[in-house]
């Protein structure tokens, strides 16, 4: 097995809700609810679910962006978990994010060069201008876009150019770890490939680790290694991406597959269909929490939450049971 | 959260901030001037200087080892008590409705309590206060919804023009020139059109100039009008309040319009409106039930900055007017050195925009669903 | 629900609605926008019709343009949109307000913002029925109907035969306010359950922020259908959704065709929503239309090197493609559009005439029309 | 919606297109050309005022006191006071000519009003950024001292503070600025805590960019806009409010008689011949008017002009 450069423990962020005569808490939306991942050195892992799932804010805890509540994470055998304030500045340089919104995430008032610029004057990454301004032209023709758009403002590029900035700037103080936080969902199908292959030809070059927030499994499947699906804050399956595409183990993976539509007439069948809403992180059912809206639940479900199981080699699932969902047996893990 | 408890958290921060500004108001009155200054307006002229003394210490101005009034007015060391230790002195004396003699010109010294000379003078104006905010509701809204439906149109210009024009007039400047307008260039035989001065004119042409017999119940000269039954003097109350309520309201009508178009012109190019539309109902359905309930949300909150605004207003049109309310009181209360009648009318007004804006704010939590408190 | 059968897809080819030669552009600061240059296609009585581009390639522009609701900068500058034949561009204000009221209904994206937020959303419903007397009698005739229906079932409590009596006196004459509130309320209540909304009764009376985000989109659909409308442009509904509420609302979609007799234009970026549940394909790219296929041939057989291109660049949940792959360049600006074929400088097979000559529409084959000038023209 | 991305797809050069995309907006906008014109052309006056006036002009002349000799306006009063010459706009009390004393009063208010908008811009982006940028303690602190004085009229607590301090120009200034700064703070906080919500602060953060990098070169200069609307309108509510004090009595005696020339003075001295020599308060008031109108048209102008919801 290859070396983890980030290792995620049984972390949990909680935000609490406050309300009340005193501004007391009232309760937690318990975005990420004891969480464990890990990222291999040099691989994609994809983490995917669906809007509420907290698979942004596991990217963000991970990042050390806010606080975790509890758990424990590790990057390259630093344990990063309780750093604070400065001691975190030699950490921002060797993880970085690419955000949803590549419009959003740039500074509207900045020129591109200043955008790129202005990691390395943090870090000190560049001594003097020159150098700054060669590294800048040097990361804007790396992602295919010319020195020219130097001088520009984030408004004056389109959709995809944008993103490719802000891969550019991500890449200006030379990370090891790049959060892309559903780089592609804002942007065209056409442009979406292009960036989904520049992404893929600079980890190579680069030797990146990427974690890949989606909630776009046709996407996923093209560009990760592994995948970690997420469901109310927990991993509940865990695999490499061929086992988990061919032969998902827990059953949200297999209803979530099923319910993507596949873009061929040919293949047309009956979307199977998960009843209800994703229930909301405040609120998160007792023992098993998909337990609500399973069709293989049973009685042992509600009481026991289910810890992470192996099924296979590299195949692990949060369930008590083992599901053969073609003849619907279930064996117990 | 309850409601219920919203409100008393509310009326908790309510008093904090009553609290503080009584603070800030006995610092600038009491703490930036000598300690004997905090006598005037309970000495009689007659009191001799133990009197004085035993005065100062029960004000909790003097501390009881203070030897004699000399030493105090001189501020001898150990005779003044430290400005916090004044402050709860001070607190406990006005609470209890204490605030001492009026130094206000026409009233003979130490005859007039301060607490007396307000509360006469507070109905007067309330009644411009409340005309000023009726007057701004009525005119602004509609305004505000023409502006917005026609935006950037012709009838949104005229809008815009008379909004701005309206902040933009010093009021002091617009009292007078309705006067002379009033006087000098609108009249009926020789008499203005309408008063141009005091709650009860004496010369205009389409008042009757009557006070008659009226009995005073409430001191406000409406409401004791309505109550007498006597419908000329009620008739020359509303007409006498014309003037200064048009020119009170002038300011805030300009300020409100402007906020309910910019409000309800994001309103109109909201998703919901397009919906709206595409449903196929018609376009006073579209712009009252869809558009208004939305946008009159932002405009409700500034309700306190308004009343602020108008509160602030009467001392102005009060003196222009020559109306006998607590505005006109006030600069008179300021060359008399009527310190405790200022502090007075500073906190009642707090308490007034306070309040209402907690009024508010429940309202706001009613017409809007997502809030819950 | 209705008393007119199912149409079966396929089964008709009468022509409800037809955008022909549609230009639309905006006037900006920066220029004339010209959003639409030539919009030909025909939807056909209950299919599902999907109308498929980028963000930019006018679906949207296309779908206001048939509702009368485009901005105030915005200038229809030539086509007819053909509704049963009458033209909707020549249509006075209020009677386009009464065909969106009864014949034309959209349902949008991302309900979280186009329901208005400080109204209860059966009120919301509601409304459309309260607000045009046009509605009344089919009230009336609705609520006997329906209490027909539940004699020959079960019988009917003494409060209802005394309603469905009294109802029969009304048929022709007008309702008190009062009754015309409760009928669209029970008629609301009807449609909200035939969208699946679980517990009608209660959601009546929430408010949007309330729901969730697939019950909110099923209150809008509900709103579309209460009104019983002749085509339903249903805008990019599925995009603000998560795949398991998608499928849910797909899945709705599919059932309700058998019911409803509107025909469904669903203008998605989606080509897997698409091959889902559409008949027909509408492919637009810069705000012309550049191929209208069947579904199944369209995919098979994609003509237009844009929908190639496209079909190409779409990765798939169901095969891991090795190489990805992608058009090249980005959608052109549409204040000075590329000239002749706007697609050309993106495509991979221009020749001399691409720059210089705009392609027409042109039939292929039966039923399959491309826009290019590999085909002619 | 499909029209806006359109229109957000056509080239546009960099921060010049958007200064020349400002104008075009402003250009566009008559009431806004008209408010820069009056906000420019008082702005001018300021400055010219006393190259233009001549000391002299300031000199009592008991002889002409309150005449009228300007044929344009008649004011239909039978025992007006005829100048020997002919006065644009008349005499005043002490018989100087009013227009004079009008423009010599103009450059006194804008200068006590850009004091008062500038100092309270200041403590409004140094506290109203701390607030919201800190947030937790520290910004309920600063909020709940901002509520203290929400609860009074401004104009209030201003007489209460002249009256104590004594009538003098500083203390108007200072008097006027304690009841506006709050309004400064609690702008700058909102536009502040929105904009820390924006995913380039959290990119930023991401990047190791500490606080005041991140506060001081990215969040406060893109909160500008409505700082700049807001000044600019309230350099006309300043100079309404500072003239209102003059007018009440509320500055020293040389001011307040109208002596020394002030636009809220001038009225006030006119106030007492109201119905014989009406010019006395009609030119000065209008004068107010008018470059408060000037400001505020500006204001509202740029207010639509930066609005990034109308920029779309």
């Amino acid at each position: 097995m290859a070396e983890a450069l980030l290792q995620v423990q049984d972390l949990y962020k909680w935000y609490p809700i406050k309300g009340g005569l005193l501004g007391r808490t009232n309760g937690f939306v318990k975005a990420v609810d004891g969480a464990t991942l890990s990222a291999e050195k040099g691989e994609t892992l994809g983490v995917v679910g669906e809007s509420g799932c907290g698979k942004t804010t596991l990217g963000r805890t991970a990042l050390r962006l806010t606080q975790p509540t509890k758990g424990q994470i590790l990057f390259d055998g630093q344990d990063i978990t309780s750093l604070k304030g400065r001691k975190l500045k030699p950490l921002r340089r060797r993880m970085q994010i690419v955000f949803q919104d590549p419009y959003a995430s740039l500074d509207p008032r900045q020129t591109v060069r200043s955008a790129l610029t202005e990691p390395m004057r943090i870090h000190g990454l560049a001594k003097g201008r020159a150098e700054a301004e060669r590294k800048a032209l040097d990361l804007i023709s790396k992602v295919g876009l010319n020195p020219d758009h130097l001088a520009r403002y984030p408004h004056e590029f389109s959709g995809g150019q944008r993103q490719r900035i802000a891969v550019a700037r991500a890449l200006a103080v030379s990370p090891d770890f790049i959060v892309l936080d559903e780089p592609t969902s804002s942007l065209d199908v056409s442009v979406q490939s292009q960036i989904l292959s520049l992404l893929k030809a600079l980890q190579k070059d680069l030797d990146l680790t990427y974690m890949f927030i989606s909630h776009n499994l046709a996407v996923v499947r093209q560009v990760c290694n592994r995948i970690a699906v997420m469901y109310l804050g927990r991993v509940v399956e865990m695999a490499e991406t061929e086992s988990l595409f061919r032969s998902p183990k827990h059953p949200y993976t297999k209803a979530l597959l099923a319910s993507v539509p596949i873009p061929d007439p040919k293949k047309r069948t009956e979307l199977a269909v998960l009843e209800g809403d994703v229930p909301s992180p405040v609120n998160i059912p007792p023992g098993c929490r998909f337990r609500p809206r399973c069709e293989f639940a049973t009685g042992r479900c509600a009481e026991v939450s289910p810890p992470m199981k192996e099924v296979r080699p590299g195949q692990r699932i949060e369930c008590l049971y083992d599901i053969d969902f073609a003849t619907r047996k279930k064996t117990e893990l | 959260m309850k409601l219920y408890e919203y409100v008393l958290r509310r009326l908790a921060l309510l008093v904090f901030v009553l609290l503080a500004l009584a603070a800030l108001i006995f610092y600038i009155t009491r703490g930036l001037l000598p300690p004997a200054y905090a006598l005037t307006q309970y000495v009689t002229p007659r009191m001799t200087s133990a009197e004085r003394l035993i005065l100062a210490q029960n004000l909790g101005v003097a501390t009881s080892s203070c030897p004699s009034y000399a030493a105090f007015a001189t501020s001898a060391k150990g005779c003044i008590v430290p400005l916090w230790g004044q402050f709860f002195g001070w607190l406990k004396t006005v609470l209890s409705g204490n605030w001492g003699y009026t130094v206000l010109p026409g009233y003979v010294a130490g005859t007039e309590t301060t607490w007396n000379v307000f509360w006469v003078r507070f109905p007067y104006t309330a009644e411009l206060a409340i005309g000023g905010t009726i007057l701004t509701i009525a005119i602004a809204i509609p305004l505000g919804i023409v502006s917005a439906t026609h935006a950037n149109k012709a009838p949104d210009h005229a809008s815009r023009v008379v909004a701005i024009s309206g902040y933009s007039i010093p009021q002091f400047w617009f009292g007078y020139i309705l006067q002379v307008v009033f006087v000098l260039y609108v009249a009926l035989n020789g008499r203005g059109l309408l008063p141009v001065g005091g709650p009860l004119p004496t010369s205009c042409a389409i008042c009757f100039a009557n006070p008659g017999s009226v009995v005073t119940r409430t001191g406000f000269p409406v409401i004791d009008a309505i109550l007498s039954g006597n419908f000329p003097y009620f008739w020359d109350s509303i007409v006498g309040l014309i003037l200064p309520t048009v020119t009170l309201a002038l300011t805030t009508i300009g300020a409100l319009t402007r906020i309910l178009r910019s409000s309800m012109v994001d309103a109109l190019h909201q998703d919901y409106i397009l919906l709206a539309r595409s449903k196929g109902l018609r376009d006073r359905v579209v712009v009252y039930r869809h558009a208004l309930r939305n946008a009159l949300l932002p405009a409700i909150t500034i309700a306190g900055l308004i009343l602020a605004f108008l509160l602030g207003g009467v001392v102005v049109i009060e003196y222009v007017f020559d109306f006998p309310g607590v505005g006109q009181a006030a600069v008179l209360a300021s060359t008399s050195f009527d310190l405790n009648f200022l502090e007075l009318y500073v906190l009642v007004t707090a308490v007034i925009i306070v309040l209402t804006n907690l009024v508010v704010d429940v309202l706001y939590a009613k017409l809007d669903p997502r809030i819950r408190y | 629900m209705t008393s007119q059968a199912s149409v079966q897809r396929g089964s008709d080819h009468e022509v409800v609605l037809e955008v022909k030669g549609l230009k639309v552009s905006f006037h900006t600061y920066l220029g004339e926008v010209k959003a639409l240059d030539g919009v030909d296609f025909e939807v056909k009585r209950g299919e599902v019709l999907g109308l498929v581009g980028e963000s930019g390639c006018g679906k949207t522009v296309t779908a206001l343009a048939i509702g009368g609701l485009l901005s105030d900068n915005a200038k229809v500058e030539a086509g007819q949109i053909l509704l049963e034949g009458k033209d909707l561009l020549k249509e006075t204000k209020d009677e386009l307000r009464q065909t969106r009221l009864r014949e034309v209904s959209f349902v949008f994206q991302d309900p979280m913002t186009f329901i208005n937020p400080v109204l209860s959303v059966g009120s919301q419903i509601a409304e459309i029925l309260e607000s045009d007397k046009g509605f009344q009698a089919e009230l009336v005739e609705y609520r006997i109907a329906e209490l027909a229906r539940a004699e020959s079932k079960a019988g009917l409590t003494p409060a209802e035969v005394e309603e469905k009596r009294s109802l029969e006196g009304l048929k022709d004459k007008k309702l008190s306010k009062r009754s015309l509130r409760r009928l669209a309320k029970l008629r609301t209540l009807d449609y909200m359950r035939t969208v699946r909304l679980p517990d009608p009764e209660r959601v009546y009376n929430m408010y949007p922020f309330e729901l969730s985000g697939g019950m909110r989109q099923r209150v809008m659909i509900a709103m579309a259908l209460v009104r019983r409308p002749k085509v339903l442009l249903a805008d990019e509904i599925t995009t603000a959704l998560d795949v398991t509420v998608q499928a849910q609302v797909l899945r709705l979609l599919a059932d309700l065709r058998g019911k409803i007799d509107a025909s469904v234009v669903l203008i998605t970026h989606d080509l897997g929503v698409v091959s889902e549940i559409c008949d027909r394909v509408v492919v637009m790219y810069a705000g012309n239309v550049v191929e209208i296929a069947d579904v199944e041939e369209l995919f098979a057989n994609p003509m237009h090197p844009y929908t190639q291109g496209l079909l190409a660049s779409i990765p798939r949940p169901d095969v891991f493609t090795k190489e990805i792959k992608s058009i090249s360049g980005s959608v052109p600006n549409l204040i000075s559009p590329p000239s002749g074929c706007r697609f050309h400088p993106r495509c991979p097979k221009r020749f001399e005439r691409c720059p210089l000559v705009k392609p027409p529409l042109i039939e292929v084959e039966p039923g399959h029309r491309v826009a290019c000038l590999l085909y002619g023209g | 919606m499909e029209s806006k991305a359109g229109a957000e797809e056509a080239p546009k050069s960099g921060a010049m297109a958007d200064l020349r995309y400002s104008l075009h907006l402003m250009s566009r906008n008559k009431l806004v050309l008209a408010g820069s014109v009056l906000a420019a052309g008082t702005i001018l006056v300021a400055l010219l005022a006393h190259v233009i006036v001549p000391a002299s002009a300031t000199v009592d002349d008991r002889a002409i006191r309150i005449c009228w000799n300007n044929s344009l306006i008649n004011w239909h009063i039978p025992s007006i006071n005829v100048c020997p010459r002919p006065l644009p706009l008349g005499t005043d009390a002490y018989g100087r000519n009013l227009l004079l004393m009008i423009i010599l009063a103009v450059p006194l208010d804008l200068s006590i009003a850009l004091e008062i908008v500038a100092s309270a811009v200041v403590i409004g982006l140094v506290f109203g950024s701390i607030a919201g940028y800190a947030g937790g303690i520290v910004d309920e602190a600063i909020l709940r001292v901002t509520d203290i004085f929400f609860a009074v009229p401004g104009i209030l607590l201003a007489i209460v503070l002249m009256t104590v301090l004594g009538r003098t120009i500083p203390n108007l200034t200072l008097a006027v600025l304690i009841t506006w700064w709050p309004l400064y703070v609690r702008l700058i906080r909102s536009q502040v805590l929105s904009e820390k919500e924006r995913p380039y602060v959290e990119a930023l953060r991401a990047m190791g960019a500490g606080r005041f990098r991140i506060l001081f070169r990215h969040v406060v200069p893109n909160s500008i806009y409505p700082l700049i609307v807001q000044s600019t309108l309230d350099i006309g509510s300043v100079i309404l409010t500072v003239s209102t004090l003059v007018f009440l009595g509320f500055a020293p005696s040389n001011i307040a008689t109208g002596q020394t020339p002030e636009l809220g003075s001038l009225t006030s001295q006119g106030s007492q011949y109201i119905f014989s020599a009406p010019w006395l308060i009609i030119f000065p008031g209008l004068t107010i008017l008018i470059i408060s109108l000037g400001f505020n048209l500006l204001g509202d102008g740029l207010r639509d002009v930066f609005d990034p919801r109308l920029r779309r």
